[in-house]
């Protein structure tokens, strides 16, 4: 990746965009701090993000969900989202073996909130089922439960509807704008489908080979000859195969 | 022509790998050195049950593997896997009577090749009385195939108790003599093996229970779900009170031995506990473990012993010491291997496991570690003026320690921390994401199970008094990882399970000497193959199984 | 009804015993009955699993093979002979003990195979009144004299590593002449004691110790620490460990450099045709120090005709014939103290066969005459040094004469 | 903005400090000891020359058993802990072969057909030992979690240990000795060098670079690096995975019966646990190389007999340490611990954050 500047605003969905290998991933990766930029400054609210470890930045209020969904296949479902609440929980180790009235009452709070996020994601009476075994859909919803267990401020979502047909993809997408909606997230999102892109984001950021091609509203991106070019010659290319 | 094919798919090609199995068995001296014990005596030998055993089995499994499973198909196939086992062992016969098969197989002794395999008949009527008793056994299996599935199942387990009553003769006795009047001891056991009657009420009598079981169990199952919640929790704390009062009581009605066993269990179950945060929660597999007990043991010895510091403490002061000793070694030897993953960090962790025994038994450090003739005159615990001695006294410090780790562990396993580790062992990378600090959750975990070998250490230090380099060899790292494994990994009583079964039953069987660590190595590999999950698995599973079937009856 | 008869029978039996004794068995520490037809019951504690398991295998047919000498029959009754696998640690000689202790039938025990083993073992063996006799601890401490009364049912027919190791370092001073000596030991309890009184003795003697090495019995390429040992040019090296170590080194001294002049020397841990397997021609020419069996050379070759034809292989490790020993002298003060009843019966006191064993003078055992001090040392004190020759490598047989003997 | 400080607060955590902290005390003690030990001149030239020569050799077996665990790394991403007991079975049957030339005097007088023939009747043992226990104990396990098939392979590799102990006996057998490797050639100065050695460092050597040549070249070898690369890319490619995974099974059987004579040929005993030990260290060489990696395993088996034959004498010896080569086994696992605060993966593994996006 080279050169890029994306900035952000509060509150809105904003889309990245791009073909395969656009480093689209590897942009988010470096957000979250799996990867470590060469050069160059990530910053959230004015925080320096680069080097920090990965279970900084969440705290700091960046969470993600991964393209090939990765929950925790042997945590049940409510275990899973119980992670995700982790950072704010502050039970002591000494206070855990001894089972403080403080620890009880925060597991306590901090259930009835992974039940409210399950209820929020539909997945309420699968409570206890393995992560593994959920169908699909479920796994990516659990998936965002998990994310927003973690508070975010900003909440990346790598391809939420992969693999998804287009009734679930439209509930998805409503779903996303409920976030932001209803719960007032800042919504990062990396898609592959134009049409759930061009529905729901506010802001679209045009990708190509770790370089930026084009920023703006859906519509100014519809219209921008850069970017046809850009899947056209992606499509010649895979032609050319 | 297609009955031709399953007797060659299912009768003879079974039959094959029998032969081959029983000529190793044979080879490796087993059948030989069990015929000198007798099961029963002087009617079945050790040596000759496990011998008709294998044959009974490897028949089964043809008969088991026969499709379509036609009667006249399975009695063929099972008979003509018994032939095949049997032609097996007559080439081996008779190529030992031309070769010298001794000079490579030691075991291959003439008593066995001509005497033992042949049932007592030499000669040539030897061969052929083997042969017809393949096929008899092979009969014989394939009609009992044939009995309604209910019967097998109590045959079968009425046979396995008895044999497993013959086995362990050695123990039964002295628990029957502590327990019972003598009129039972002299009515199941002689001074070589069971009685013929005592082996036969044995079998009835496990035949009852089973047969009874089959028909009541059920029964009672749903009688107890039927209950209400509140007589429920009454029920489990009667069944919870007697538990523990038999915990108590145990080593007196259980006699010498048996003490001793189960402390040695209990040593296992600390350190599997502590593997298992380690290892079963936080996922993290550690091949040296037995460095933390080792830490454990010597702090103990160097505080306790009047050798090397001659400081005399009492065994008490010694705990705080020998856990702090082993945290910190837990924390600092998990610094250095916390970016390293699986492999890597096993090799490395079994590096530390290593160059700790080194260090203790070198001369280098002899002087204030004691080298390879190790520390001496470790105390004994002391509680006014009343000495933990023998295994029945040290036995109540064991059960004290591991209740007070099972309480730990399991107070652990579904906190904020706990579902750290676990999330960590599922994926660390996300994990990270979630906002887990791996650092500071990996030495937790390190520490923690760090601690609970070091404690383990103290008791087995003090237990044995004299402590040697050599009882701190990779071996019990790589025992401990089996056993937490085998039990059900993460699973705090599959780790009890576990070390019982892999600890206890092997220091049972102790006379059985090396045979005991072949079992052992057959019994992890099969084991893993038919059930992977562990003997005791995680609740997790069963929650969600128990939830499934819920939701079946209710969907 | 039976049983009052059963009750009438017994009475007139002990009467008839006491007419017989002047009065009932008793000991102190209580008296085991045998009935006719039932066997002497003497229990192992040997090391017969895992790798030090040649040890215990080979100890334990050296008893089997005494069992069979006596024709498995002992004032009339069979001898059954079983035990338990020590493991060669601390804990499992521990274990082992106990469960020989759990066992009533038990008169008495041989063992343990290593001296880890007998330091927790014997106490809890004595607990219960056995007297137990080891064929190969060869650490001092089991039989000082400060050992404690726990340790009162224990005796060995193995030398104390004293004895041995001061030997060994008088040969080689006063003998050989040598002024320099290396020691190298494999981190055993007996090895790391036999290099360390060697150590003493030499220097007592007024030579200088230029290394003292340390190998692991498990190492097998010894030529990096025997180029460490060159360095100090010493004279003599004497290495004191099991056979398979001892192999390698004898094997790879002559394969470095500067070894050229170098006297070996070993003891009696790898002193046996196996050595000879293992180590090959580099033997020639080496010594050992072990018992002075000159006087008993033909008993123990017929042993070793008996071993290859029951076993099938040649004997392991050097303590078969300290363990047939060791059996013979349990045998000789069942003899001495079981007390007889014309039906056969045998009652033995536990006490009475304890002080038997202890008082055991001029036996004549394969390994030499065996005389109990009342510290439970048995083993014949006389220590000769043996020198190979290239007949005795060829032909796989142990030198029958000694070369060099301290009296 | 941040300042420079605080930046450096954030990102530095304690536990690095402790890390590079031990990582450099660690180096520092090994540099030290090495220039007291060279500054106190108690070797020649020559003495260093011989470690460098008896590591090697000792080093080259490591590195031939390496492979065979790197191997099977990496198509199953498992330690076939058994594998120790592979390279066991195939020596240790090997020998009655190699006793019975000795008896007959064959050995005598066709020394090289003897060898070729021990060689072949232990790389076939071993083989068909790696090759059974892919198919009895492993293939079943395909799919199960990490560490169910490393409690296999404990249990086959003591199943078989067993096994063949009871088969052959508790005591060791020593192998003949062939005329033709004793003795040494003199190189100039003084300088000697042992036949045997030269012999094994060769014929590991050998072995090494065909099997090498054999998984980069044929098509085999080639399916082998793509199922250990991406399994399911494999399959989708028309590799037959299982057959893939036996091939590999053969080929890490067949090096580790190599391995075994070699090992039979310089050290003559063999017994029923003598793989234990050596199969510890060639795992460890194969970490330390970068498990997975062929040319790592080789490097790391080198490295690591280089370790256990200098290591005491040239970082210990400088401190006065009593019994030095005591450690030397410390030494080893001291500096693959080092190795490993600095590059997790080993010398030449693939860095971690590639793994997967």
């Amino acid at each position: 990746m080279d050169g890029l500047d994306i900035e952000i605003k509060e509150k809105t969905i904003h889309s990245v965009i791009g073909p395969n290998g656009a480093g689209k991933t590897t942009f988010f990766n470096c957000i979250t701090g799996f990867y470590k930029p060469e050069a160059g400054e990530i910053l959230l609210e004015n925080h320096s993000l680069v080097g920090l470890m990965p279970d900084r930045i969440v705290r700091l209020g960046i969470a993600r969900t991964y393209q090939n969904i990765r929950l925790f296949p042997d945590l049940t479902a409510i275990e899973n989202v119980l992670v995700g609440m982790h950072a704010h929980l502050k039970s002591s180790y000494l206070g855990i073996i001894l089972n403080t009235p403080f620890v009880k009452k925060e597991e306590q709070e901090a259930e009835a909130e992974a039940n409210r996020l399950l209820k929020f994601v539909n997945l309420e009476t699968k409570a206890n089922m393995l992560s593994k075994h959920l169908p699909y859909g479920d796994q990516r919803r659990l998936e965002i439960a998990r994310a927003l267990a973690t508070r975010p401020k900003l909440l990346c979502l790598d391809e939420p509807t992969a693999g998804m047909n287009s009734g679930e993809t439209q509930a998805m997408c409503d779903f996303i704008q409920s976030l932001r909606d209803d719960l007032g997230i800042t919504i990062m999102l990396i898609e592959h489908q134009m049409r759930v892109v061009m529905g729901i984001s506010e802001i679209i950021t045009v990708l190509d080979y770790g370089k930026k091609l084009a920023e703006g509203t859906p519509d100014e991106i519809k219209r921008n000859p850069k970017v046809i070019e850009a899947y056209l010659g992606q499509g010649s290319a895979a032609q050319a195969h | 022509m297609e009955q031709i094919r399953a007797i060659w798919r299912y009768g003879i090609k079974v039959g094959i790998i029998g032969g081959i199995v029983l000529i190793l068995t044979a080879l490796i001296g087993m059948i030989e050195v069990f015929t000198q014990r007798q099961i029963i005596a002087d009617v079945v030998s050790m040596g000759h049950a496990l011998y008709l055993a294998a044959g009974l089995f490897i028949c089964y499994l043809a008969a088991e593997r026969t499709t379509p499973a036609k009667p006249l198909w399975i009695i063929s196939n099972s008979m003509f896997a018994g032939l095949t086992t049997a032609f097996f062992l007559v080439l081996l016969i008779i190529l030992g009577r031309h070769v010298n098969l001794r000079l490579m197989f030691i075991n291959a002794s003439d008593l066995l090749l001509n005497n033992l395999l042949t049932f007592g008949v030499q000669g040539n009527d030897g061969l052929r009385l083997l042969l017809i008793a393949g096929m008899g056994v092979g009969l014989f299996t394939g009609l009992f195939y044939l009995l309604p599935k209910f019967l097998r199942t109590v045959i079968l387990w009425s046979l396995a108790g008895s044999a497993f009553a013959g086995v362990l003769q050695e123990l039964i006795r002295p628990i029957l003599a502590n327990n019972f009047p003598d009129v039972i001891s002299e009515w199941l056991l002689t001074s070589d093996g069971l009685t013929l009657k005592g082996a036969l009420s044995i079998f009835i009598f496990i035949a009852l229970i089973v047969i009874s079981w089959s028909i009541k169990g059920g029964g009672i199952r749903q009688g107890w779900q039927g209950l209400p919640k509140k007589q429920q929790s009454t029920w489990r704390t009667i069944g919870t009170i007697i538990l523990l009062a038999v915990i108590l009581i145990a080593p007196w009605r259980l006699g010498l031995f048996m003490s001793e066993v189960m402390t040695i269990v209990g040593l296992y179950v600390l350190l599997g506990l502590g593997l298992n945060i380690v290892v079963g929660y936080a996922g993290l597999l550690d091949l040296g473990y037995v460095a933390f007990f080792a830490i454990g043991a010597y702090v103990t010895a160097l505080i306790t012993s009047p050798e090397i510091m001659n400081l005399n403490w009492s065994f008490w002061s010694a705990i705080p010491f020998a856990i702090f000793f082993g945290i910190l070694a837990g924390v600092l030897l998990g610094v250095p291997v916390l970016k390293m993953r699986g492999d890597y960090l096993a090799i490395a962790t079994m590096g530390f496991g290593e160059i700790i025994r080194l260090l203790v038994l070198s001369d280098a450090l002899r002087p204030f570690l004691g080298g390879s003739q190790g520390i001496g005159q470790i105390a004994k615990p002391q509680v006014l003026g009343f000495v933990f001695k023998g295994p029945q006294e040290i036995y109540y410090l064991i059960v004290a320690g591991c209740m007070l780790v099972i309480f730990v562990s399991w107070r652990l396993k579904d906190s904020r921390i706990g579902r750290a580790w676990k999330a960590m062992r599922e994926d660390e990378d996300v994990a990270q994401a979630m906002g887990i600090n791996l650092v500071s959750n990996k030495l937790l975990a390190f520490g923690t199970g760090a601690g609970f070998a070091a404690l383990s250490g103290v008791i087995f230090g003090s237990k044995i008094g004299s402590i040697y380099p050599h009882s701190f060899n990779i071996m019990v790292s790589i025992n401990i990882v089996c056993l937490i494994i085998f039990g059900g990994i993460g699973s705090i009583p599959g780790v009890i399970v576990g070390a019982a079964a892999l600890i206890g039953l092997p220091e049972l069987l102790r006379e059985f000497a090396e045979y005991r660590f072949l079992v052992y190595g057959i019994a992890l590999v099969v084991m893993m193959l038919i059930r992977p999950e562990g003997l005791w698995p995680e609740e997790a599973h069963k929650r969600e199984l128990h939830e499934d079937k819920t939701n079946e009856a209710t969907g | 009804m039976k049983r009052s008869l059963f009750l009438f029978v017994g009475l007139f039996m002990f009467l008839a015993a006491s007419i017989v004794f002047a009065a009932p068995p008793t000991d102190p520490l209580g008296v085991v009955t045998i009935k006719p037809g039932e066997p002497i019951h003497i229990a192992y504690w040997f090391v017969t699993a895992g790798s030090d398991s040649t040890l215990g295998i080979d100890t334990k047919r050296g008893v089997e093979i005494a069992i069979d000498d006596i024709k498995n029959n002992l004032l009339g009754h069979k001898i059954k002979f079983d035990g338990q696998d020590s493991g060669c640690n601390a804990e499992g000689g521990q274990a082992a003990a106990t469960k020989l202790a759990s066992d009533p039938t038990i008169v008495a025990a041989v063992g343990s195979n290593c001296s880890s083993e007998a330091k927790p073992g014997a106490p809890i063996l004595w607990n219960a009144g056995i007297a137990t006799v080891s064929p190969s601890n060869t650490a001092p401490y089991l039989t000082d004299p400060k050992r404690g009364p726990t340790y009162d049912g224990y005796l060995r027919t193995a030398h104390n590593d004293k004895v041995q190791g001061a030997v060994a370092a008088d040969f080689a001073f006063k003998s050989l002449k040598v002024k320099k000596a290396a020691t190298i030991h494999d981190g055993s309890v007996y090895a790391e004691q036999l290099a360390n009184v060697f150590a003493e003795t030499f220097k007592k003697n007024g030579g200088t110790i230029v290394a003292q090495e340390a190998v692991a019995p498990t190492d097998t390429d010894m030529k990096p620490v025997l180029t460490k040992i060159v360095t100090a040019k010493p004279e003599f090296i004497y290495y004191p460990i099991f056979v398979a170590a001892a192999g390698h080194i004898t094997r790879q001294v002559k394969e470095v450099s500067g070894f050229e002049k170098v006297a070996l020397m070993s003891a009696d841990g790898a002193f046996s045709v196996d050595f000879y397997k293992a180590a090959g021609e580099s033997a020639v020419g080496m010594y050992h120090s072990s018992p002075d069996f000159e006087a008993f050379g033909k008993v123990y070759e017929d042993f070793i005709q008996k071993h290859i034809k029951k076993y099938g292989e040649k004997t392991l490790a050097p303590f078969h014939a300290h363990a047939y020993d060791a059996a013979n002298l349990i045998f000789k003060a069942i003899e001495k103290v079981a007390k007889q009843e014309k039906d056969g019966t045998l009652y033995i006191g536990r006490k009475a066969l304890r002080d038997a064993l202890y008082a055991t003078k001029n036996m004549k055992g394969i390994t030499g005459s065996i005389n109990c001090n009342q510290y439970g040392d048995c083993a014949d004190p006389r220590i000769a040094v043996y020198k190979t020759s290239p007949e005795n490598v060829k032909t796989l047989v142990m030198p029958k004469k000694s070369f060099w003997k301290p009296y | 903005m941040p300042t420079k400080f605080q930046r450096w607060k954030e990102r530095i955590t304690a536990t690095d400090i402790v890390m590079w902290f031990i990582g450099f005390a660690l180096l520092v003690f090994i540099i030290l000891g090495s220039i007291l030990t060279l500054r106190a001149g108690r070797y020649t030239p020559v003495q260093w020359f011989d470690f460098v020569i008896y590591g090697l050799a000792q080093g080259s077996i490591y590195a031939l058993v390496a492979m065979g665990y790197t191997l099977v790394y990496g198509v199953l991403r498992m330690i076939n802990f058994a594998h120790s007991e592979v390279f066991m079975s195939g020596p240790f049957t090997a020998y009655y072969v190699a006793a019975y030339f000795y008896r007959s005097s064959l050995l005598e007088s066709h020394p090289v057909i003897c060898l070729i023939i021990v060689f072949i009747v232990s790389m076939t043992i071993s083989t068909l030992i790696a090759f059974l226990l892919e198919r009895i104990a492993y293939r079943p396990l395909r799919n199960a979690p990490r560490l169910i098939p490393l409690i296999t392979a404990i249990g086959a590799s003591f199943t078989l240990m067993y096994l063949f102990r009871g088969l052959y006996g508790t005591g060791f057998q020593a192998y003949p000795v062939w005329e033709i490797f004793s003795g040494k050639w003199a190189l100039f100065k003084g300088l000697e060098i042992g036949k045997i050695q030269v012999f094994v460092i060769f014929a590991a050597a050998l072995v090494m670079v065909a099997l090498y040549l054999f998984i980069q070249r044929t098509r085999i070898g080639k399916a082998v690096r793509s199922v250990s690369e991406d399994k399911e890319a494999a399959s989708l490619m028309g590799v037959d995975i299982d057959k893939t995974i036996s091939v590999t099974f053969i080929i890490g059987g067949a090096a580790a019966g190599a391995a075994g004579v070699l090992y039979a040929l310089v050290f003559k005993q063999v017994f029923f646990m003598m793989g234990f030990i050596p199969g510890i260290k060639a795992f460890t060489a194969a970490v330390l190389g970068g498990i997975g990696n062929i040319p790592g395993a080789m490097l790391g088996g080198l490295l690591l007999g280089l370790l256990e034959s200098i290591g005491p004498a040239l970082f210990l010896d400088g401190f006065n340490i009593a019994a030095p080569y005591q450690l030397k086994d410390a030494i080893a696992f001291l500096v693959l611990v080092l190795v490993l605060i600095f590059r997790p993966t080993g010398l030449l593994g693939e860095r971690l954050a590639v793994k997967k996006a």
